[in-house]
């Protein structure tokens, strides 16, 4: 107990900077994945068949494969292809499409589950799809995309953790490092795996409760 | 094997040759220890060393396969029984015992061949670059003690040379010895060597030897006795030199002063 | 195609691999999450409590931590597992967490209106449990079964971490020594790709039988 | 309790949590007696009905039913007493609740086999004959989702029937269909009533109420406000909470019409 | 279409797909005439009343509709016109659908301002003036949610008012509600009506459609089996299909009766 609570405190200032890379990550593939997950899920609801084709094909094939091999290929086997990417942006970049994917299946979800009945009651009264689409169906579709998104957001925080096999030193690189270092591999594990925890907790116990109230108060 | 006598199992030599296995914790370093990618057969010279030293004990090798990091610490927890060479550090000296040494290195500085990232083997130089090295090796810290370096950390020398030969880094620290394996074996690498890594930040010359680790403690003991005169006798009888020889490590240099150096 | 011929066999068995631990370790999470599940709903309030904070553990970490604390981590204290029953252990325990919730929730998405009719049929609980609430939790359940079966093959990716020989372990030896990782991770990529699909295929197949009465 | 008394509900008093339901309500049902119970929306008549066959527990009063005697509380009564209780009286529900996953024989047989221990054979003959009776025979294999909603309710009257009931309870088993259907239903209901069943329903048809029930019970306000013979209920209630329910729902176009009519005219007249 | 007429209907074919809805479908709507719609469920109704406004597009014939005339088809008309038909011509729906997100003010201010562009004060001065009249006026800052069945559809109807739509379509307006709240909900129609609102509806209000519509359509079998006066039609219709309809929805329980006595009467006597 002793030695562990040294060596947390000793690991300390490098687990911070890894907590760093780790959300910055995650706040910028989740803009990534918002981002282009509408993109998908709208063109994927369009009449063009190319779009919705290519749109859903690449949602199918995208999401079937592991993040750590989309990770390695955008990494490690792009350049191979003449496309290299610095590490960080490797990661957003896979990060970012693999959770386009969930992301555009949780909108596209949304924007479908909204009763029709909407729809119609819009149009009836004379709204252009633009309005029915911005007053009417996105409002309604936010509240039932929160509670998936945010259970998305904290498995792209768990996601960020594979980072460290292509050199990027987020905290489950330096809980790695830290052990490689004095060979107490539990006693690092475990403080990553405690902060890991926590954001988990904010994400799933506070937000949840947060996006609670949001509803009560609407209904 | 728990049927065997105490006093055997209770070492790792009754360990070995009561089971006929001597597991070797490997990571894919090449020229030390790497699969054959047409007969996906262990290779290397650590291997062919290490094959030869079980033999003489009436074991086989068994190969086990971890990122570099955890490679050593599977031979401290007792999960494999020997590692591949590697260079003594007092971090690593707490859980392991090494034996005698086995080959003379350099840490060498590797650069991008086409577009060199750094073009003096200086630590003013380097200040500030972006260094690769591999998670859990000795060059960590040598990397680390360049001022302002953005140090990159690999799980594996062969992630480090293809991020080096794509120029996502300037530098790259590794035993000079890798780094022309894996020029040699795959020319179309743009790595190319710049020198050795600056006196000042690298280790003392002892260290800079390969040594074999084992789980610290008498339990090795026996084992690292047999071990340490086998290769001795091993370097004495040009028998190392031979295997040397296959990987294209002709150069007396790497076992100068070998045969003569004392036990650790 | 001359770094693909050459790796095609080793990528192959280390598939074989993959599966045979995705299969082992779903059944055995199965078994065990139906029990937890059980004592989720219906056990003494400690077990309830002990069995929630689980999932909620297995849910909170980062799979690959939990691999490492079970490989590596465990060592410390003095538990050493190989390679093979350390992946075993991981997707098993990763796994229950999962299956709890889903067979939980498929429970408990039985209507209302089906217990309280099964109750006025006189039905006793144990009766209602297997006659009307597991077959049609079961159905509500297969969706996200099929997702969970998809997340344990994909965890294998991991495993090479732990030095355990599959796809992806295979994959890294090859980049090793052909420096053609963009051939070799678009192998691997498409493995999982055919994998994920055939279990995505066979779960629609189930969906649709289980489902005749919609 | 009298021997001719089925059920006999004495000053019971309901509530979730600490939102009162219905209080001090009291009821004698007698033998071969329709009970028809009314009243606006949210009264508690479904809870009412529910705790009868103890289906929810109550909190305090007393019910008398089949010969056993519940008292109010948390605690259940022993599972042997619930489940006989139930067994011996039928209910069927507002939204059908059928089986999904079952057929429609397969849902008229399952109990009859599962808690009468009734043969196959044995059971599936008798849903047949129910199913006949109802006009659904030719619809035995299908699965409920097929069903027409008026069908549906056939199917989970004949479903409550296969256990042989002594009482039948009703919560609004109309009010989730189609009008054209609700007929179908209903006679159902009224030929069971005349075969002598006891039955307690809760219901939005007046006019069958005042066919088919000999007494009817106004829930109101967190209690039964009144009760009586049908006809003196529904045609001349006593109570101005009753008279106002009754006026609502048979005439409900007649009350003080409001001025949309001039608020329509603007728009109209654009 | 003469000057008189507000609607036209010309042998209007609908389909889902490979599934026919209805066809053949011609009707007459004059300026303030009420017509009724009724027929039993999946006849189209619902379906025809959406084609009206071309909510869903139809397959073949023609609408003639404030001055536009459409053609059947499925390529959209301009979407110019597609909105000025549908911002004067109002309707209600059977479920509600007020927007849940909105207060009660913004559900009926929001098209007004979106789509008529009045200022706020405006279009909440004329929200006030309608709320009052079916009175609702301090319900405005509630959220639907909070709302009896009664009172939402009450909001809906104001929804659609604030437009000044030249016509209404009502879609089973009251078959949501508890019949105690069907009342409010029917005198705020029927007020309309008086107000010479041209109204298109459709009901299984058989004694509301007595009282207020002119004209009744009633449909069934893919298509307008009879139409006429709403007296002719309800009380003495001449089509077969039309005389059983009406039996069943008003006299429910006025038919060859089961024999379920017999089987009641096993359980009974136990
Ligand atoms: N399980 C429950 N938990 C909490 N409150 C409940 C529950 N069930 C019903 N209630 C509340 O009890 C009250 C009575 O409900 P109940 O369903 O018995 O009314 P009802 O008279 O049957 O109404 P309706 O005619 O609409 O069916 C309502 O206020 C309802 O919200
Ligand atoms: N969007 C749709 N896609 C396919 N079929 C539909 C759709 N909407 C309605 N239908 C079908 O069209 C037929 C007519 O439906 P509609 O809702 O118009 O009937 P209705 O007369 O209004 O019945 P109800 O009285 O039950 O409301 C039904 O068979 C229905 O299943
Ligand atoms: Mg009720
Ligand atoms: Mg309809």
């Amino acid at each position: 107990m002793q030695t562990m609570l040294h060596a947390w405190i000793q690991y300390l200032p490098f687990f911070l900077k890894g907590v760093g890379v780790t959300l910055e990550l995650t706040g910028a593939s989740l803009a990534v994945a918002l981002g282009f997950g509408f993109l998908l899920a709208l063109a994927r609801l369009s009449k063009i068949r190319i779009l919705e084709g290519f749109a859903t094909a690449f949602v199918e094939i995208i999401r079937a494969i592991p993040v750590l091999i989309i990770l390695f290929w955008v990494y490690y086997g792009l350049p191979q292809f003449g496309v290299k990417l610095p590490g960080p942006l490797a990661a957003i970049v896979s990060l970012g499409a693999f959770y386009a994917t969930l992301y555009g299946e949780i909108f596209r979800g949304g924007i479908l589950g909204v009763d029709r009945g909407q729809r119609e009651a819009a149009q009836a009264l004379g709204m252009p799809s633009g309005t029915v689409m911005r007053k009417i169906i996105l409002p309604q579709a936010f509240f039932a995309i929160l509670p998936p998104s945010t259970n998305q957001l904290s498995n792209l925080i768990k996601d960020t953790s594979l980072v460290f096999t292509i050199g990027v030193a987020d905290l489950m690189f330096q809980a790695n490092a830290a052990s490689a270092n004095n060979f107490l591999p539990l006693d690092m594990l475990l403080l990553a795996g405690i902060i890991y925890f926590i954001f988990y907790l904010v994400l799933s116990k506070l937000l949840a409760r947060w996006e609670l109230n949001v509803q009560r108060r609407r209904g | 094997g728990c049927g065997s006598s105490a006093g055997a199992s209770n070492t790792l030599l009754g360990q070995v040759k009561s089971t006929h296995q001597l597991i070797i914790a490997e990571s894919a370093f090449a020229p030390q220890d790497y699969q054959n990618p047409q007969t996906k057969q262990w290779t290397g010279y650590d291997v062919d060393i290490l094959r030869g030293f079980a033999k003489s004990l009436g074991a086989k090798l068994k190969i086990d396969a971890l990122p570099f990091s955890s490679s050593i610490q599977a031979v401290a927890d007792k999960r494999a029984d020997i590692t591949i060479d590697i260079y003594k550090t007092a971090n690593r000296a707490k859980v392991l015992s090494f034996s005698r040494p086995m080959l003379n290195y350099d840490d060498a500085i590797a650069v991008n061949s086409q577009s060199p990232g750094v073009t003096q083997d200086s630590v003013s130089a380097l200040k500030g670059k972006t260094i690769a090295v591999v998670t859990g090796s000795a060059e960590v810290p040598e990397a680390q003690a360049v001022p302002g370096a953005n140090v990159t950390q690999y799980g594996s020398v062969a992630e480090s040379f293809l991020a080096l030969s794509e120029g996502r880094v300037a530098a790259d620290f590794q035993p000079d010895t890798d780094i022309a394996w894996a020029k040699r074996q795959n020319p179309s690498l743009h790595i190319k060597i710049l020198g050795a890594v600056p006196a000042s930040i690298s280790p003392p010359i002892q260290s800079l030897r390969g040594y074999f680790g084992v789980p610290k403690g008498s339990y090795s003991q026996s084992f690292l006795n047999k071990l340490n005169a086998y290769l001795k006798t091993i370097a004495e009888n040009g028998t190392e030199q031979k295997i040397l020889d296959k990987y294209g490590m002709t150069s007396p240099v790497f076992l100068k002063g070998i045969s003569s150096a004392p036990n650790s | 195609m001359h770094v693909v011929a050459l790796y095609l066999g080793a990528f192959l068995s280390g598939a074989g691999k993959d599966v045979v631990l995705t299969i082992v370790s779903t059944i055995l999470s199965i078994i065990i999450g139906i029990l937890a599940a059980a004592g989720r709903l219906y056990g003494p309030k400690v077990v309830q409590l002990i069995i929630a904070w689980y999932v909620e553990i297995i849910r909170g970490l980062p799979a690959i931590l939990q691999l490492f604390i079970i490989y590596l981590g465990f060592n410390q204290i003095g538990v050493t597992f190989s390679p093979l029953t350390a992946a075993l252990i991981w997707l098993v325990a990763y796994g229950v967490g999962y299956a709890v919730e889903i067979f939980r929730s498929g429970i408990m998405e039985v209507a209302q209106g089906q217990r309280e009719a099964a109750m006025a049929l006189g039905l006793s609980s144990s009766t209602t449990m297997r006659k009307i609430i597991v077959p049609q939790a079961m159905t509500a359940m297969l969706p996200p079964l099929v997702s969970f079966v998809v997340l344990q093959l994909k965890n294998t990716t991991m495993l090479y971490l732990v030095g355990f020989a599959d796809v992806m372990y295979q994959a890294r030896l090859g980049t090793d020594a052909t420096e053609k990782p963009g051939t070799l991770y678009l192998m691997a990529a498409l493995i999982y790709l055919i994998l994920s699909l055939v279990i995505g295929r066979i779960g629609m197949r189930l969906e649709r039988r289980a489902a005749v009465y919609r | 309790m009298s021997k001719d008394v089925a059920v006999r509900v004495t000053n019971m008093t309901k509530r979730f949590g600490d939102q009162l339901v219905f209080e001090n309500v009291s009821l004698d049902v007698h033998k071969s007696e329709v009970v028809a119970i009314i009243g606006p929306s949210g009264a508690g008549k479904s809870t009412f009905i529910r705790c009868i066959n103890r289906l929810h527990p109550f909190d305090e009063g007393t019910l008398e039913i089949l010969n056993y005697t519940i008292e109010g509380g948390k605690a259940d009564p022993p599972r042997q007493v619930l489940q006989d209780i139930r067994t011996r009286v039928g209910m069927v529900f507002q939204t059908f609740n059928l089986f999904p996953h079952l057929t429609v024989m397969e849902n008229i047989i399952l109990a009859p086999m599962e808690v009468k221990r009734k043969t196959r054979p044995e059971a599936e003959k008798r849903a047949m004959e129910l199913l006949d009776v109802v006009g659904l025979a030719h619809k035995a294999e299908m699965y409920p989702k097929r069903l027409s909603g008026g069908e549906q309710q056939r199917v989970a009257l004949c479903r409550a029937l296969a256990m042989d009931p002594e009482i039948m309870l009703f919560d609004e088993p109309t009010s989730m269909l189609d009008p054209e259907l609700v007929g179908e239903v209903l006679s159902a209901i009224r030929d069971l009533a005349k075969g002598g069943m006891t039955m307690i329903l809760v219901t939005h048809e007046m006019m069958f109420a005042k066919e088919v029930a000999d007494t009817v019970v106004f829930m109101a306000d967190h209690t039964v406000v009144e009760k009586g013979p049908a006809r003196q209920v529904l045609e001349h209630p006593q109570t101005e909470r009753a008279q106002q329910f009754l006026h609502r729902v048979l005439k409900p176009l007649d009350r003080s019409g409001g001025e949309l009519k001039s608020v329509a005219s603007q728009g109209g007249e654009r």
